[in-house]
Order: structure tokens, then C-alpha cells, then sequence
């Protein structure tokens, strides 16, 4: 019981990847949700635990993608060195933003990773010999799982290429949520609390704040590598402004509270995205007026209202089995029930 | 003349736009201590309600006049009754928030005026162009530097002259303690908003007769408006005066110079600024 | 609906393109409608947002794939364009599109893509050449141009013109794709004195290009010239004022003479009440080539029907149209429009006159396709 | 006589034209408790801000056991051996009080710190320090409770409880008593009086009762400058130091 | 009796999130009167201001300023109407320069202008182009004050105004307050120092639990050791 408690996330991460083939048709559909889980996970790290708003995650999701697809298209290595090689370019790109920006703090922050975004999106536009321009990098290959030559997992077809990007998401998440209840999550969690403080205690916060920032590159670069090889190709419109806008707005409509609200975040952004487009050219209006639901209604997110159901269930229940201990009961859970922001 | 000369007055003449464009995004920004991410969309409806005036047979000077005003009156409406009540959220809310209706905003453009854009036109006076030897210059850019010099001077005095000014800036640091001295903070935070957002409606009724209306024309001012408050400053007045003839001028001599790079320079010219002075040319340290 | 034949439309229905989508979206819609069923079977289509996105327009027909569309016809923009090709090669499907990088049918074209669209080098074999002709004093050019594969194929393909005829290209300047502001690039024009000032950008930027230009008194002492007009829609969009004595290409105008044209237009008439402009007829043709060569082929599979299309000849929008077999290019005419004053309009849509047209492309052999 | 450990060489801190600190030298014996007096605005908290690397100083130079740390950044100063507490209350609100103190404890290794694998309750070092300091603090019973939570007495305490984590040799407290309530004080001035054992102490109060009683050494600012210096005794009895601080003694209650 | 009171605070119940701060608190103030609140830390003094001027909305009880019931009313409401609170932190505007954190404060109607202000505190001419992030914590609270007299209240209520000053500081602020005083202002001050306390109030509550619980004049307080040890631990019995 107390396993499954500790790793109760991950767990349910499990499941999640389990049940998402029912719920959508589609693999590539499904693919896509997960390989923006894992965007939004990067970005969740730093805005959720080290309170850093990035609006420049599109920087790492884009030169990933180039990683992924020039490594395949021009040293043809095989499919893990290329997801490799994407994380480590795009925590080499955090590391270059993060080094210029991290020193800034609070909106100005902000600002200096969407201004970085722009100057990545004119860097990509303008060194078209390397990433083929506004066409994009196309015709990158999907090699199958293999080692020494046996394939262990072929990723032909789209359910195929999920099963594999699923198991690489678990991995993913299983890792970061070590990371976040380690030693240097909640080092990171000080510093997002109280800088000067954190400082005082002996902490080097800029080197902190710079690691989480270079993990979230690497992570993002990772989902990066992923969509190249899902699609295809590395299109200029990955390291869009909107991308960066997107992957944020996942994270905060999935909330901050946990690593596995971003899952809940990339999935309801994603799926209700490709329907809402299908049903209405206008659907970006209803995805303004979410998200100024969100921003009035659901300050904890996606998670903060599943958690609050889930209570309220709970409450529900116990209540109805002992009526005796209600009161008890009902303070218990109060203390479960997450906080109220108050405005 | 020589032609960086030309490009050093076109500069300008783009610069002041861009000035005016970013200015009420500085004050909002600095004051209020949010990034108004539906600025742009300000920007965007000021160009429209302008152009749909003149369609009604408001004529030029009117429409100029009355669109910011409609669109100062909209932003104070919802500032009055929607953001005021997330002001307490961390800041990540507010981005949340704008972002959402700059998109209502923009899909509200299409859905009533569609996804293509229109012309407006100047009003006759303004059209044509004036000689200074052999630059030429057209008469609409001479008005549009005209006006945005104004709006700086009238700015820079309600901010830094007047006691409205004071209360507005002292508002930014503890709206509890000017509560406390019986002053309606609220007020004047709805003010302030509604002034932002006049500024950039004036900016994009001002842009219309060059650029044209279309839908995306706010996405990409708030794209510029951004860079030019990173380049001159947070919440600084001054930061967005210099700021904004920065990018013009780099923009327009680097059509010169380097025309693939122009755009891209721009962002360049914002990085060295930033390896110089990283809280912008007349950004106080955080 | 297990055995209707289903279409897809992948065309950016938000975005910066939006206008082309919503357009396209209707020509389909007005097709499917008007041939009502085929081989016995209902007709259904799809419009797939792409929201201008190369990697969303593939994952979403990829998705659509899996559901059974095997015949897309849209791709407003190159870059979409040329991914959606990819992808319908990889899942055996037909995709036909509208789009204007030479590649699509040239370097990087393959079996599964068409495109109706004259590439490059005949939109300024069009445009610039009869120009010279009815200008012969006009020696100088200047050329703005936009920094991607579209806006260089123009540039080279104006360059070879210049070459020959012994213009002199007076100069360039290049811009980024989200470049709204042109006053620099005019200012450096007007110092270089040209007789003839060459746009060679598309769409929003090429409106606000020709804006500025005009605004900066351009059209009183120089000729201009925008190589690819939109169509219509840009007419609307910039008012006959501005667009009066400029000189557009155009793929397709409402106003061409041509028998299927004139049927087509009063059928848009009729049932719409508006004027057809680009995005609209070229998806309704597009289309329409899919489903004649369904009926061709007396088969839904994607493999007969590319083999249908293959070499047709048929009466299309511009006259007779041909789809040649080595690259799956379309061979139509390319139309010089000049615009005229709003005095001499004759309805609202009048926007301007056929100064001339036909049909120029590079043989195979220098087109780099190698369909295989 | 013993060699000072820490030692500021004519230090010098300006504000643009404004100098808060001019050119101040001072010896700190260790084992001892040293406090700064002085009135309002005679740069103690500055003082305090240069030492410990808040804030660069213009010019000087200071030394810790010899070793000069003018030039190092603030967090590099607590692994020579220097913590503080905050005037105004400074702790992490979001995090119970044992994290606080663990977090602390930990920034004299902040390498391990950086370990993105191991669990945090495995560095039983910090964990023990954390727990000990619980004890000693009477923060027992609020362990678990976010800081935010705690009321200001037990802040101010905690906050004291931030600089000795670090177990540093030299701990600086500006002002550990502001705003307690008078049996709270008491507490704290047991406390303090309590880390001489093990730290030498560098401490800013105008609670003059805590001074007098716990000092062994008094330094008196003004103006940026050192008034006076001596034993509790000797500043008493200084007849600068009371015109220029002392006055009427009010602040300490009947001391 | 009733109508002689400024200020009457009726069994206010106030509220952090779900803890209960002030439970059927009641204090009341006549015109011109100096009163106090004593109590230990926590006890809900801060917060029992906080309530008075509406920062803190009390959920129920009644808060009378001259016979109106300004219990719910916004902050700015209230404070205009006349009641100032210069809060623990002192609220001084950085970004603002001495002079115009006064000047902002401002009202028509004011018998305090600048020169008023200038004249009790010296310093604060001295420095009135620093920006207020500049001073120190006793010029700080010379600052407060003076901004606070300069919306011209009726009430002025003051959380700790010398916590943390020099003594001679605070000597300079006492001999200032009663100089307020005898303008006939009527303060309320929050504060652990006794002596600074008994020099200048009339009267005095002491808090505990949200809850008065005790209340006794000046003269009386000072004569009763008991309650001062019973209530606030300064053990002078012992
Ligand atoms: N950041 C700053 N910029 C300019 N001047 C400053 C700054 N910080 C402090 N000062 C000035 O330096 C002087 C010393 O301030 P400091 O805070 O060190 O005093 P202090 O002795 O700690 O006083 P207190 O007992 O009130 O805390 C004051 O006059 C203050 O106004
Ligand atoms: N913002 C807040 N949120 C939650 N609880 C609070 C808040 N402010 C104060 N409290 C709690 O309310 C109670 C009363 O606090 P208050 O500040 O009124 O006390 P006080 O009497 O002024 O104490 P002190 O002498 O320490 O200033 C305390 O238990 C405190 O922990
Ligand atoms: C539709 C085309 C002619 C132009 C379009 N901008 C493209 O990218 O290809
Ligand atoms: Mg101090
Ligand atoms: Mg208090």
C-alpha cells in the first residue's frame, strides 16, 4: 500500500498511457498528446517548481526536432542516439537562453525568454541551409527499435510508434518525478519560495535555477526529437512563438501542483483542440474563453479540479458508510481539500 | 542625400509608431506589474473600429478620435469587472488571461469583419508626399511623427507631473497602503488600463492607413511592442521612447545594409542591449 | 456512410491564412455537392484545420488516414504543401494542391502530389515578358522579395528574364515571412531609380508592400509589377485606388474567357451570390480532377486513380488543361492583369483587365522531378 | 590574545553619492557576542549586507580567519563560515518549518544539493541538524506547518534558527528581537546568549536589555561611521554614545 | 455616553481563511483620546486594525465611526471618511520621493500641508528628494506618520511605531505624538513597549485570543503589576 502510494503517480501515468488508446482513435492523435505531455512536463518543472515562467519552451521542442531530424537524415544513427542527441541540444539551447535570461527575474524574465524565442524562430528562418528554412527539414526517417540489428520494436505503423513513445514518456516521468522529490527539487522549490533567502543559506541560486532550466531544454528537446520523427519532418513552425505559447497554456490549464496535472494539461489541450478545429474555424475564440475560465475559475488547473472531485467523492462516500464518525470525517478531508487562492 | 540619412528618417518615422505601439504596454507593465498579453489585440480592434467608423461615414479625423476612445472604454470595462478580480494571482494568470482574450478578440475581428484584411484610406490632405530635395517623404508618416510626439509629451507629463501620476506609480509598489491613505486604487488602475489601451488603439487607428487592417496585424505588434520594452526598459516611459526609434532604425538602415537580416537584426540589436544593460537602456534594477 | 467516398481539405482555416481556407473550404464543398455521388457511392469530405502548420496539416491527415480519406485536395501554403506530399506518398493517398513552390513538383515531387498551380518559372515567364514587351523603355528593375523557397524560385526565374532580355536588375531587397513593415525596402528602391519596381511576395505582404509603395507616390513614376497575385480577395482587400495602373499575375481570374469558366462562374453565382476568386475555384478544380479521374478509373483505389489523372487533358477553368504525367504539374495558362480606376469598373468585382496570358513551364528535364 | 576571526578592513559601502558605510574597521574575537548599536540609519544593516555579501561593497577588504572574501558572492561566504538573519523576516513560506531549517543545514553543501536522485530524508546530516534545531527553537510542535502559518514571535525565532543551521563560525543576527512580545524576548535572549558556546556572534539590537546583559563586546555607529567601542560597561558610561543613542533608555523597558 | 464615542468597535468576529483571529472583539474610542492595545504576539492586535479600516473585512459585529456602520465598506472607503492606519511595515512607497509620498497622500481639506509635516520632522525635509526606499527605519516611520496626518484623520491608528528604533528615534517620535495628540487627533496604538505606552495613553485594552480581557485607565493600568504580569508576562511581581 505504501508502494503503491509513493509511486502512485507514476502509476497512474501507466494508466493513462493504457487507457488513452480507447478514448482516441487515433495513434498519431494519441502520440501527439503524450509527446506534449512531456513538453509540458519540462515546462511544469520550471514554472511549477522552480518558479520560472518560460515562454520559450518552443526554442527547445524546435531544435530538437532539427537535432533529431539532421542527425537521422545526415549521420544516420539509429533511433535512440537521435532522441539523444535532441536532449542534448536542447539543454545546450537552455543553457544559452537560461545563461542570458535567468539573472532577470519575474515578468522581465518572461519577456526575455519570448524575445529569445523570436530570435531562435529568425536564426531557424534565416540559416535555411541547415534546417531547409520556412520548408522545414523533410523526409526524416522513422528507424525501428533495434539492437545489434534485431528489432525490438518496429514503429511503422502509428499505434506501433506510440507504444514506443509511451514507454519513453513513463521512463520520462518516472525520472523527473525522482528529480522533483529529490534533493534538488526541493532545493529548487526554496529558491521559486525566496531567492534572497535561498542565497543566504549558501545556495547558488543562478546555477539552480540554470540546471532546472537546462533540464526542462533537455526534456522539451526530447518531445522535440519525437514530433520530428512522428511527422516526418522539422517544420520552422515548431519553434514558433505559438509554440512556446501553446505548450505553456497546457501547463497552466493542466496546473502546477503536480507533475501529472502537465499530462492532464498537454491531453485536454490537444484532444479538445483537434476537436473544437474540426467542429468550428472560430474555435481559438473558445479556447480565449478557457482560458479565461481558467484564469478566473481553476487556479489549481485540470489537477486542482479532478483533486477537489475526487474529495468531494470521497467526502461523499465515507459520509454515507459512517455516519458516526462524519464530523471527524469531514475535518480530516477539509485539510485535504487544496487551498484556496484568495483575490 | 544619402541614403542611410533616408533610412535614418524613415527610422523615425517607423520608430514613433512603434513607440506608441509599446508605450501603453511599458505603463500597464510597470504600473499595474503585468504583461498585458492583449495589447496587441487593442492594437488590433483600434484599427478596425477605425476603419468600420470610416465605412459608416464617420470621416478620418472622427474615427482617429472616437476608435481608442471605444476601445479605452472597453479595456476599462474589463478591467473594471473581470481583471480586477485576478490581480492577487501569481502573474502567470494575468498572461493566462490576456492571452485568452487577445485570441477572443482576434477571432471576434474575423468572425464579424472575416480572415481578409481591408485598406484605409488617408483623408486627402494627408495624402501624397513632401520633397526635401530629392527625400521623399509621404505626408501621412509626417503626421503619424507629428501625433505619436505628441501623445509622448502629453504622457510624460501625466506620469511624472501630476499627482495622479505619483499615486499611479506608488499604486504599483502596494495597492494595500494607497487603500489606506483613501485613495480608490481601483480606479485608478482601470484608468491606467484603459490609457494603455487607448495608446494602442490610437496606434493602430494611426498604422491603418499605412499597413492596413487584418486580423494577425496585433499579434505581430505585440511581438514588436515586446521588444522594444525589453530593449528600453521595463515600465520606463523613456525605455519605450528609445526603444521603439531603436528598432525603427535599425530596421530601416539594415534594409540597407543587410536586407535578409533586417528582421532578424532586430532581435540582435535587443541581445546586445541586453548583454550592456540587462534591464533595458532605462530599466531600473530589479 | 461505411462505403461514401471520403475527401479531405487540409487548408489553414485559422492562422494568417485563414481567408485562403475558408475559401478553399467552400470550392470543396460546392464540387462535392454538385456531383452528389459517384460510382454509385455518397461523397463526404473533411476540412482539416492545418492552422497553417506543416507539422499539424501532417499529423492531422495522418489522422484522417487512419479513419480511410485516401484524397486530399488543399495545402494553401509551400511549406504545408510540401509535408502533406510527403505524407500522402507515405500513406498512399492523393493529394492535389494549390500551393506555389516550385519543389512540389520539381525536387522534391513524388508519385502521390499534384499541383494545379503554374510554378515559378511561368508566372514570371508570364508576367515579366509581355511587361517588357509593352515597355520597352523600362530597362531598370528592382525586386523585393521574400526569404524562402517561393520568393527565390521567382527571383531566379525574373533573373534568367532580365538576363536575356538585357534588363538591368537595378537591385533587391529580401525580407523575412513576418515582415510587415516595407517603408526600408522602398526607400532603398526609390534610391536605386528603377523604371519598374518587380513584388515578388505573396498575400498580406504583398498588399502592404504595394500600400506602402503607393503611398510613397511609387506609382507615379514607376511601373509596378506584383508577379503572383492572390486573386480576388487581394483586389478587395486593397481597393481599386491602390490597385488602379499596377499590374498583377494572377493563376485565375473570374473573368476569364473560357467555356467551363463561364459555367463555373454563373454556378457560383447562382448558388452563392459571389464571385469565385483563387482559393475557391482552384480547390473546386482540384477536386473536380480527383473526382473525374474516380469515375476515370471506375475505382477508389488511390493507386488507379493517380494513374487516371496522370497525362489527362480536360477543359478546366483556364481552357484546356493537361496534367503532365513526369510531374504531375498541371499545364494552364497564367494570367497579366492590369488594374483600372473605380470610374471604369463595370461591376463591383471589375477590379481589372486581361492584358494577356498562356502557358509557360520548364520542360521535365530541368524540372529535378523524378517521380519514380 | 586571540586572533580575530573575522576582520573588516576599512570597509566602504556607497549608494551612488550617499556613503552608508565609511570606512569602518573592526575586530571580531571569536567565542564571543559583538554587538552594533546605533541609531536608525547609521548603517548596521548595511554593515551587515557588505559582510556577508548581500551587497559588494565600494571598497575594503575583510577577512575571515585571514582568508579574504571581499570578492566572493554571498552563498560562497556561508561555505567560509558566515550566516545571517534578516531584519525584516526572511524564511521560505511555502515550506513546513523542518524543511526550512533541513535547507539551511544543507547550504553549507550545496553540491549535494545539486543530487537530482536522492531522496531528501537519505542526507540525515541537514536532518539531524533540522531536527536538533527544532528542539532547541521550541518549534517542536510546528514542525509540519508551513512557515507562513507561524506566528511572528515563532518567526522571528525560526529565522534565527536559518543562520544557525548553516552552522557557520560567525552568525550574524540583525535584529532577531523586532516586534516579539516581552516573553518571547526573554526566550530569545537565552537563545542567543546560548550560541556563544558554539558560534561567535554578530548581533544588531536596540533592545537594550539583550545588549547589555549578553555583549562582550559593544561597537556604536553613526553616520556611517564607529562612534565608539568597548565592554557593555564602558559604553554605558560613554557620554557621546548616550546623547547620541541611548537617550532616556526606553526602548529596553525599566533596564 | 454612546454618542461620545469616535470609534466603537461592536463583538467584530474576523478571519484569516478558516482560522478565527478575532472572536467578539469590542473596544471603543472617544474623541481626542489616545487608547492602546496590548497583548502578546499573535494576540490579533494587527489584525483588530486591519478590521477597523477594512483590510480585513470582519464577518460579523459592528465597526460605528461617527454613528455610521463602516463594517464592510472598502479600505479607501473608510480610510476616507478619516480613519488612517500606518501599518507595521509602514507602507513607504520606494519608487516615490519623500516629498511626493506626502504629497500624494493629500487632501483638500487637510488641516496638515507640507510645511506642517516639515516643521515636526526636520529630517524628513532633509531628505525629501531620496527616493523612500532610501531612508532608514526610523525615518521611515517619521515618513508614516506624516503621510498619515496629511489625509487628515480623525482617527490614527498606528501598529508599532517605534519596533526596531533607537531610542533617541523613538524619544524624537513619542515627544511628536504627543504634540499630535494635543491637536486633539484621536490615535490608537498598537505597541510592546510600555513605556512608550503609558506616556502616552489614556486608556488601555489588553488582547488576548481575539478577545478583550482586560481595560483600565492609564493610572489605573500602571498601579496594577498584576494584570501587566497576568496578561503580558513582564513579571514584576516575581
Ligand atoms: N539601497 C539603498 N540605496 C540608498 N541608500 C540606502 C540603501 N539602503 C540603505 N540606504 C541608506 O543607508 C543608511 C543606512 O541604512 P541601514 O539600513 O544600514 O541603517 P540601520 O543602521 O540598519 O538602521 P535601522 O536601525 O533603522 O535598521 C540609511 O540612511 C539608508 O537610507
Ligand atoms: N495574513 C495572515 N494569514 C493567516 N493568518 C494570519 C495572517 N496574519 C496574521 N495571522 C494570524 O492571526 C493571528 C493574529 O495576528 P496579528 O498580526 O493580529 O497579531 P498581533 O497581535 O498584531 O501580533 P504581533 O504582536 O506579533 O504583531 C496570529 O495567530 C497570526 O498567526
Ligand atoms: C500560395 C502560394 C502562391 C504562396 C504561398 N505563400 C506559399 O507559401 O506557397
Ligand atoms: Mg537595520
Ligand atoms: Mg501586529
Amino acid at each position: 500500500m505504501k508502494i503503491i502510494l509513493h509511486y502512485r503517480f507514476t502509476l497512474l501515468v501507466i494508466a493513462t498511457v493504457l487507457v488513452l488508446p480507447l478514448l482516441v482513435s487515433s495513434g498519431t492523435l494519441a502520440t501527439e498528446v503524450l509527446i506534449f505531455a512531456l513538453a509540458a512536463l519540462g515546462c511544469n518543472l520550471l514554472l511549477g517548481y522552480t518558479g520560472l515562467m518560460s515562454f520559450g519552451q518552443g526554442i527547445f521542442l524546435g531544435v530538437g526536432s532539427y537535432a533529431t531530424g539532421l542527425s537521422l537524415l545526415h549521420l544516420h544513427v539509429s533511433l535512440l542516439p537521435s532522441l539523444l542527441i535532441a536532449m542534448l541540444i536542447g539543454g545546450l539551447a537552455a543553457l544559452v537562453v537560461g545563461w542570458f535570461s535567468i539573472r532577470q527575474r519575474g515578468t522581465y524574465f518572461v519577456m526575455l525568454t519570448l524575445a529569445f524565442a523570436q530570435m531562435f524562430y529568425f536564426l531557424a528562418y534565416t540559416l535555411k541551409d541547415v534546417t531547409g528554412g520556412d520548408n522545414g527539414l523533410l523526409n526524416i526517417p522513422r528507424p525501428d527499435l533495434s539492437l545489434f540489428g534485431i528489432v525490438l520494436l518496429p514503429t511503422t505503423t502509428s499505434w506501433q510508434y506510440y507504444s514506443f513513445v509511451a514507454v519513453v514518456f513513463v521512463l520520462m516521468f518516472w525520472v523527473l518525478q525522482r528529480i522533483v522529490d529529490s534533493v534538488l527539487g526541493r532545493t529548487l522549490l526554496a529558491i521559486s519560495d525566496n531567492e534572497t533567502r535561498a542565497a543566504a543559506v549558501g545556495y547558488n541560486i543562478t546555477l539552480f535555477k540554470l540546471a532546472a532550466f537546462v533540464l526542462s531544454g533537455a526534456v522539451t528537446g526530447l518531445a522535440g526529437g519525437l514530433h520530428a520523427m512522428m511527422t516526418g519532418l522539422a517544420p520552422l513552425s515548431n519553434i514558433e512563438y505559438h509554440t512556446s505559447e501553446s505548450i505553456l497554456i497546457m501547463t497552466v490549464i493542466g496546473g502546477t501542483g503536480s507533475l501529472y496535472a502537465s499530462v492532464l494539461g498537454a491531453a485536454f489541450y490537444v484532444l479538445i483542440g483537434n476537436w473544437l478545429s474540426s467542429l468550428w474555424p472560430r474555435w481559438l475564440m473558445l479556447l480565449g474563453l478557457l482560458l479565461i475560465a481558467v484564469s478566473l475559475y481553476m487556479h489549481k488547473g485540470l489537477y486542482g479540479v479532478a483533486q477537489s472531485l475526487i474529495t468531494r467523492v470521497k467526502l461523499f462516500r465515507r459520509a454515507n458508510k459512517l455516519d458516526v464518525a462524519h464530523h471527524i470525517d469531514i475535518k480530516e478531508i477539509r485539510k485535504e481539500t487544496p487551498k484556496e487562492t484568495h483575490s | 542625400m544619402n541614403i542611410y540619412l533616408l533610412q535614418i528618417a524613415n527610422g523615425i518615422g517607423i520608430g514613433m509608431l512603434y513607440f506608441l505601439l509599446a508605450v501603453g504596454l511599458s505603463i500597464v507593465f510597470g504600473l499595474l506589474r503585468f504583461v498585458n498579453f492583449s495589447h496587441g489585440a487593442f492594437y488590433l480592434i483600434g484599427a478596425y473600429f477605425s476603419y468600420q467608423l470610416g465605412v459608416m461615414g464617420l470621416g478620418f479625423w472622427w474615427s482617429l478620435l472616437v476608435a481608442p476612445v471605444i476601445v479605452g472604454v472597453f479595456a476599462w470595462v474589463i478591467e473594471r469587472f473581470v481583471l480586477r478580480h485576478i490581480y492577487a494571482l501569481p502573474h502567470h494568470f494575468h498572461i493566462l488571461f490576456t492571452v485568452g482574450l487577445a485570441l477572443v478578440l482576434q477571432e471576434a475581428v474575423i468572425s464579424y469583419w472575416g480572415p481578409l484584411g481591408a485598406n484605409i484610406s488617408p483623408p486627402d490632405i494627408l495624402q501624397g508626399v513632401v520633397m526635401f530635395g530629392s527625400f521623399i517623404f509621404p505626408k501621412y508618416r509626417l503626421f503619424v511623427i507629428a501625433v505619436t510626439a505628441v501623445m509622448a509629451l502629453l504622457l510624460w507629463w501625466v506620469l511624472e507631473g501630476t499627482r495622479l501620476g505619483a499615486i499611479v506609480r506608488a499604486g504599483s509598489e502596494s495597492t494595500e497602503m494607497v487603500s489606506l491613505l483613501g485613495l480608490n486604487i481601483d480606479r485608478i488602475f482601470s484608468l491606467v488600463f484603459a490609457l494603455g489601451a487607448i495608446t494602442a488603439g490610437l496606434a493602430g487607428a494611426l498604422a491603418g492607413p499605412i499597413r492596413g487592417v487584418d486580423p494577425f496585424m496585433g499579434v505581430e505588434a505585440l511581438g514588436i511592442a515586446f521588444v522594444v520594452v525589453v530593449i528600453g526598459g521595463l515600465g520606463s516611459f523613456f525605455g519605450a521612447l528609445a526603444g521603439g526609434l531603436l528598432v525603427g532604425i535599425v530596421q530601416s538602415l539594415m534594409s540597407t545594409i543587410w536586407s535578409e537580416g533586417a528582421h532578424l537584426m532586430i532581435y540582435v540589436a535587443m541581445a546586445a542591449v541586453m548583454l550592456l544593460r540587462p534591464n533595458g537602456l532605462f530599466g531600473r534594477s530589479s | 456512410q461505411a462505403d461514401a467516398i471520403q475527401f479531405g481539405c487540409p487548408v489553414p482555416m485559422s492562422g494568417a491564412f485563414a481567408a485562403n481556407g475558408k475559401y478553399a473550404d467552400i470550392g470543396m464543398k460546392l464540387v462535392l455537392q454538385k456531383y452528389g455521388k459517384v460510382l454509385g457511392k455518397n461523397l463526404t469530405y473533411t476540412t482539416i484545420d492545418t492552422e497553417g502548420k506543416p507539422a499539424t496539416a501532417v499529423r492531422k491527415m495522418q489522422e484522417a488516414v487512419e479513419k480511410g480519406t485516401h484524397f486530399f485536395a488543399g495545402g494553401i501554403l509551400s511549406s504545408e504543401s510540401l509535408a502533406m506530399g510527403k505524407e500522402a506518398e507515405k500513406t498512399k493517398s492523393v493529394f492535389i494542391t494549390t500551393a506555389g513552390a516550385d519543389e512540389i513538383t520539381g525536387s522534391e515531387c513524388n508519385a502521390a502530389t499534384f499541383r494545379w498551380s503554374v510554378p515559378t518559372f511561368g508566372a514570371i515567364a508570364q508576367t515579366v515578358r509581355p511587361l517588357i514587351e509593352k515597355l520597352p523603355k523600362a530597362k531598370r528593375w528592382y525586386t523585393i522579395t521574400p526569404q524562402y523557397v517561393f520568393g527565390e524560385g521567382l527571383l531566379s526565374a525574373a533573373k534568367d528574364v532580365f538576363k536575356e532580355k538585357g534588363i538591368e536588375h537595378v537591385g533587391n531587397s529580401y525580407h523575412s515571412l513576418a515582415e510587415k513593415e516595407f517603408s526600408g525596402y522602398l526607400t532603398n528602391a526609390m534610391a536605386a531609380k528603377p523604371d519598374v519596381l518587380l513584388l515578388l511576395n505573396f498575400g498580406s505582404q504583398a498588399s502592404d508592400t504595394l500600400r506602402q509603395a503607393v503611398s510613397f507616390g511609387m506609382k507615379n513614376n514607376m511601373t509596378i509589377l506584383m508577379a503572383w497575385a492572390s486573386g480576388l480577395e487581394q483586389f478587395e482587400a486593397l481597393g481599386a485606388d491602390i490597385c488602379d495602373n499596377v499590374y498583377f499575375g494572377a493563376q485565375y481570374w473570374h473573368a476569364i474567357d473560357s467555356p467551363f469558366n463561364k459555367e463555373f462562374v454563373s454556378f457560383v453565382n447562382s448558388s452563392l451570390k459571389i464571385d469565385p476568386n483563387y482559393s475557391l475555384a482552384g480547390s473546386y478544380i482540384c477536386t473536380k480532377i480527383v473526382l473525374d479521374a474516380i469515375v476515370k478509373a471506375n475505382s477508389i483505389d488511390p493507386k488507379a486513380v493517380i494513374a487516371a489523372m496522370e497525362g489527362v487533358k480536360y477543359e478546366g477553368l483556364t481552357g484546356t488543361e493537361e496534367i503532365r504525367k513526369g510531374d504531375h504539374q498541371v499545364i494552364k495558362n497564367y494570367y497579366l492583369l492590369k488594374g483600372k480606376s473605380k470610374s471604369k469598373m463595370r461591376n463591383k468585382n471589375d477590379y481589372a483587365d486581361i492584358v494577356s496570358f498562356g502557358k509557360s513551364f520548364l520542360p521535365l528535364d530541368k524540372t529535378m522531378c523524378k517521380i519514380a | 590574545m586571540t586572533a580575530p576571526i573575522l576582520k573588516a578592513v576599512n570597509v566602504t559601502k556607497r549608494y551612488g553619492t550617499f556613503t552608508a558605510v565609511n570606512n569602518i574597521t573592526l575586530d571580531i574575537l571569536p567565542g564571543t557576542v559583538h554587538s552594533v548599536i546605533g541609531p536608525n540609519g547609521a548603517g548596521k544593516t548595511t554593515l551587515f549586507h557588505a559582510l556577508t555579501g548581500s551587497t559588494p561593497i565600494t571598497s575594503g577588504s575583510i577577512l575571515i580567519e585571514g582568508e579574504e572574501i571581499a570578492h566572493l558572492p554571498g552563498f560562497k561566504r556561508v561555505r567560509k563560515g558566515l550566516a545571517r538573519s534578516f531584519q525584516v523576516t526572511s524564511l521560505f513560506p511555502n515550506l513546513t518549518v523542518r524543511e526550512n531549517l533541513r535547507l539551511a543545514a544543507q547550504g553549507t553543501r550545496p553540491t549535494q544539493a545539486f543530487n537530482p536522485w536522492r531522496r531528501v530524508e537519505s542526507l540525515t546530516m541537514a536532518c539531524d541538524i533540522a531536527d536538533d534545531l527544532l528542539g532547541k527553537l521550541n518549534l517542536h510542535g510546528v514542525a509540519q506547518r508551513l512557515s507562513a502559518e507561524l506566528s511572528h514571535g515563532q518567526q522571528r525565532r525560526l529565522e534565527v534558527g536559518m543562520a544557525m543551521a548553516g552552522q557557520p563560525k560567525v552568525i550574524f543576527l540583525d535584529e532577531p528581537t523586532s516586534g516579539m512580545g516581552i516573553d518571547d524576548i526573554g526566550e530569545m535572549k537565552r537563545l542567543i546568549h546560548g550560541l556563544r558556546d558554539n558560534y561567535t556572534v554578530l548581533l544588531i539590537e536596540h533592545n537594550m536589555d539583550i545588549v547589555m546583559d549578553i555583549s562582550d563586546q559593544i561597537t556604536v555607529m553613526q553616520q556611517g561611521q564607529i562612534l565608539a567601542q568597548g565592554k557593555p560597561d564602558e559604553i554605558r558610561n560613554d557620554e557621546r554614545v548616550r546623547r547620541a543613542y541611548l537617550g532616556s533608555m526606553i526602548t529596553g523597558g525599566r533596564a | 455616553m454612546n454618542t461620545d464615542f469616535i470609534l466603537k468597535v461592536e463583538n467584530i468576529h474576523s478571519f484569516y481563511g478558516k482560522s478565527h483571529i478575532l472572536q467578539g472583539l469590542s473596544i471603543n474610542i472617544a474623541a481626542g483620546e489616545v487608547v492602546t492595545l496590548l497583548g502578546r504576539n499573535g494576540a490579533g492586535k494587527s489584525t483588530t486594525l486591519k478590521s477597523i479600516v477594512g483590510v480585513v473585512r470582519p464577518q460579523q459585529g459592528t465597526v460605528i465611526f461617527q454613528g455610521d456602520n463602516v463594517a464592510g465598506l472598502p479600505a479607501y472607503k473608510i480610510a476616507s471618511r478619516g480613519i488612517c492606519l500606518v501599518p507595521e511595515n509602514r507602507g513607504i512607497f520606494k519608487l516615490l520621493t519623500v516629498e511626493e509620498n506626502l504629497t500624494m497622500a493629500a487632501r483638500r481639506e487637510s488641516a496638515w500641508g507640507l510645511a506642517d509635516i516639515y516643521r515636526i520632522f526636520p529630517r524628513l525635509k532633509e531628505r525629501r528628494k531620496n527616493g523612500g526606499g532610501q531612508l532608514s527605519g526610523g525615518e521611515q516611520q517619521m515618513l508614516a506618520i506624516g503621510r498619515a496626518l496629511m489625509t487628515h484623520p480623525k482617527v490614527m491608528m498606528l501598529d508599532e511605531p517605534v519596533e526596531g528604533l533607537a531610542p533617541v528615534i523613538v524619544d524624537e517620535i513619542v515627544a511628536q505624538l504627543k504634540l499630535i495628540k494635543a491637536t486633539g487627533m484621536s490615535i490608537i496604538l498598537v505597541e510592546q513597549n510600555l513605556e512608550v505606552c503609558t506616556q502616552l495613553a489614556d486608556r488601555h485594552y489588553i488582547i488576548e485570543q481575539g478577545r478583550v480581557v482586560y481595560a483600565a485607565s492609564n493610572a489605573d493600568f500602571l498601579a496594577d503589576d498584576n494584570a501587566k504580569d497576568r496578561y503580558l508576562g513582564v513579571n514584576l511581581v516575581a
